[in-house]
């Protein structure tokens, strides 16, 4: 089943997450849209630092594993949210101790930072947001009068969010190196829009997704992809849509054991550090 | 049917039974995610609508139409394909602005919420935002947010189409009133006086002399939300599915 | 197989056409990416006028038919080709004789003015293209200073463009009215940014993409579409990429009759007007 | 094995010779639509590759790697992705400039060509984009494009990453020299002389005393070109593969 090629040779998830400098800003979906946590966990156990997260456009569990583990300088986000759990136990002891920098933001325009970047562009206008305090604190957006528009009309450029890495988990690559997403376009986005593409993934499938007319649609071409690892149950406990469900039990336990950084590090001894695959 | 109380359980029917009515008619209301109460009513305004209605659950699957990636919403929204929306907040304040980042003074909150999504952006697109919030009390309903997520007016010259429409509590329903830039009380829910509404609300609004009590369902409706409706909202939220509604009324 | 649907009740040809009203602005795709040839048909013997085409980004034969028909008005093109088959002959004639405005582009422009139509902004930004002549005849392409650029920074700024209705064809539709496209979603994007969008299909599946995650990723959603006709084989001659071939024969005989107007009426005569499907 | 006449072969020969060699090394060299002359020199190039270099062919099914639309070509430019291109034109001029629309004045051209496709903006965007026409005349290569299509050189402060590299032609191969702006004779082919290359020439150029003949292909390499690298050009130009290479040499 599993096959290395020349386009994407298959990296172990020490391997993998070793391509990922101190300090790079890594673009990570939401905990419902294909979290690469085995490659989280082998970055925590590297002992990581600096990074600067980009939730696309939201962050939540995987995050708050990274902020618990000292990694994150900086977060860039729309929300930080672990759902029915709420705001990730690490996330907001960080910014009570005011130990990590938040940047606020608001979904589209995380998306429209990261099509500006796919496109090759410095900006990317949105309607809408004007008149939120979120345009007080962020000097990477610009408001213009619309050049086209007869009348003075104010809208807002968002510039380009080019993250050095987009990290994250998908259900299978295939012999080439072409990684299948299905409707998670939000993943093609993102390895459009950073310089590396890191991917984690259940299984290698001895087939050419590109040559399947019913898989191509929903395929990143190798072309994006510049590292691929194969880890099993690799979202756990965050699920992967599709494939495997979240393991809200492990989540509680988590959530519990995190309110202190003691227990987080206790929970980390035994769950995060211990559990990295060779 | 499990241990919710009976209050909670007669709120919830009446901010189903406030939202339905407030989206009959159009043709397709968007919901996003953990919104258990404004998917029911739309899916129940669905079943009620006299024209063809399409709702959109985020975090569904039967019922989420998107294939083009996180993005797809918020463009949908700017092409106008969406006529309804909702919104929470933890604090709404009197002139509608929604705040879903934190208590106090910006960066250092006292208290912060989860983070402001898409409602800076959703709110100046979407026709008829519903905003919605149980809590109903002076710490959530505020004469000025702390900070504004959305603002819920703009001032002329700003392209808008889209903004506040009501915000419905666990109490009562307000219609927002853009013109004024001020709510109106529309109904009480049952047992809920207009002084109860006062006394809990932080933001001064308007309010005729005769409120009406927030209409309930009559038993067609009832018998309605208790099969097809509690089925459909199970498939996205099965936990409140089994604890508000009865599948076997 | 068939089956109407609340969402997308099925359209007669005739119907479907009926809904584009003369002078409309119709987002057409170049010849191989799945061209409703059967609804053309049927457009020309209604005497459909003053249309405004949008290639997306050329047009060929298809635009060709309209055009001898006396449909067009204008064309908005990055190019009028039919491959090997060279300049289509009625819009080659029609161009000699002053009869047709072109609006003349460039691939990444037209797709950037749709995108813009898709995310309701008034324009996008692109590189590129200063220099270029064409910039001196687009009243609707607007160089501005990079506002995040420290030094002077010129880039040119793409005016949306909003069809009013986007019309192709598609290998199947569904019983809820989504129409698989596959990998072509340039006719996603048609969909996304046109008002109306008409599509002709071969087949009505008894499915639901949107519930098959293979399918998913490559259906456009019956939000998005306005109206469905089925039109077996509705894209000859120009063909449907993994459903049938062109068919050079059938194109060269157009192409040797409509060097002339005379040649074109007797060709259309028996091949245009006549072919039109109930 | 056709018709083909040799001299014709000769130049497509040459053709392919002078630009595989340059694309020797890349990481990912595109080749439009309707191009077989690059396309075959590009699959041949990764052949003769020491690094990988990937291909991708527009309208080809095997070596099309794009599945987000008809955009996602200028995008992967944008991003940096594609290290070399191909670009015809109706006219060239010794300042790169490509015209694909028409000759005369616009937009009442004498004689229309079929239009500027992408040249505009991958002309820019793409660091290596080699020119390629095989009619060497002054009608093709001029003093001055009757219409710019796609600018050779811009001015200084104007982004631009990508531009012309070298010009190839049925005679000969002019590389382009970005800081003079002007063509210099690289090689001729077989057969070709400089002064029928300076005959043929509509615009000025620069040469130096020596100039070599373009480079023709050792034994090996044309084995390669008859066995896999035209099977491989056969899936997008089955009857160019036909009529100019031997799959059984």
């Amino acid at each position: 089943m599993t096959e290395t090629t020349a386009n994407a040779p298959l990296d172990s998830l020490h391997d993998l997450v070793s391509r990922i400098p101190d300090g790079a800003k890594v673009a990570l979906p939401p905990d419902y849209s294909g979290c690469a946590m085995a490659a989280v966990r082998a970055l925590s156990q590297r002992g990581v630092t600096g990074l600067h997260l980009v939730g696309v456009p939201s962050l939540g569990l995987q995050a708050d594993w990274l902020i618990g583990a000292g990694a994150v300088a900086t977060v860039e986000v729309a929300a930080m949210t672990m759902g029915e759990f709420g705001i990730p136990p690490r996330f907001a002891a960080a910014q009570k101790a005011g130990e990590i920098a938040i940047i606020d933001g608001t979904c589209p325009a995380i998306h429209a930072g990261l099509q500006a970047s796919e496109k090759g562009v410095p900006f990317l206008p949105l309607r809408g947001i004007l008149g939120s305090d979120l345009t007080k604190h962020r000097t990477d957006w610009i408001e213009i009068d619309n050049p086209f528009a007869d009348t003075a009309d104010p809208i807002l450029l968002i510039a380009a969010i080019c993250p050095d890495v987009a990290l994250f988990h998908a259900a299978a690559a295939d012999r080439n190196g072409n990684v299948w997403i299905g409707v998670r376009r939000e993943l093609m986005l993102m390895a459009h829009a950073s310089r590396m593409t890191l991917v984690t993934v259940e299984e290698v499938r001895d087939c050419d997704f590109l040559q399947d007319e019913h898989m191509a649609a929903g395929t990143i071409p190798s072309l994006y992809v510049d590292g691929i690892a194969i880890a099993a149950r690799g979202a756990d406990p965050v699920g992967l849509s599709g494939v495997y469900d979240p393991q809200p039990t492990v989540i509680a336990e988590y959530v519990a054991a995190a309110k202190s950084a003691d227990g987080f590090a206790d929970w980390a001894a035994t769950h995060l550090y211990d559990r990295v695959p060779a | 049917m499990t241990s919710i109380d009976q209050d909670r359980r007669q709120r919830t029917e009446a901010m189903v039974a406030a939202i339905a009515p407030r989206l009959v008619g159009l043709r397709h209301v968007a919901v996003g995610a953990s919104s258990p109460i404004p998917a029911t009513a739309a899916l129940l305004a669905r079943a009620l609508s006299p024209s063809p209605l399409r709702v959109s659950l985020l975090g569904s699957r039967a019922h989420n139409p998107f294939t083009d990636g996180a993005k797809e919403l918020f463009d949908c929204a700017a092409q106008g394909r969406i006529d309804a929306f909702f919104l929470s907040g933890g604090q709404i304040d009197g002139q509608a602005n929604v705040n879903l980042l934190g208590i106090g003074a910006y960066p250092d909150f006292k208290a912060r919420f989860p983070g402001s999504f898409g409602s800076a952006y959703l709110y100046h697109l979407i026709p008829r935002v519903i905003l919605f919030r149980e809590e109903h009390s002076p710490r959530t309903l505020v004469e000025r947010v702390d900070f504004i997520s959305a603002s819920g007016t703009s001032p002329a010259g700003i392209y808008r189409v889209g903004g506040p429409y009501a915000l419905v509590t666990g109490l009562c329903v307000f219609d927002f009133d853009r013109t004024a830039k001020r709510f109106r009380l529309a109904s009480t829910h049952p047992g809920v006086t207009t002084d109860n509404v006062a006394a809990a609300t932080g933001f001064r609004f308007d309010m005729q002399d005769s409120v009406p009590e927030t209409p309930g369902f009559d038993p067609t409706t009832r018998q309605l939300l208790n099969t097809r409706i509690a089925d459909e909202v199970a498939e996205t939220y099965p936990k409140f599915a089994s604890d508000f509604w009865q599948t076997n009324a």
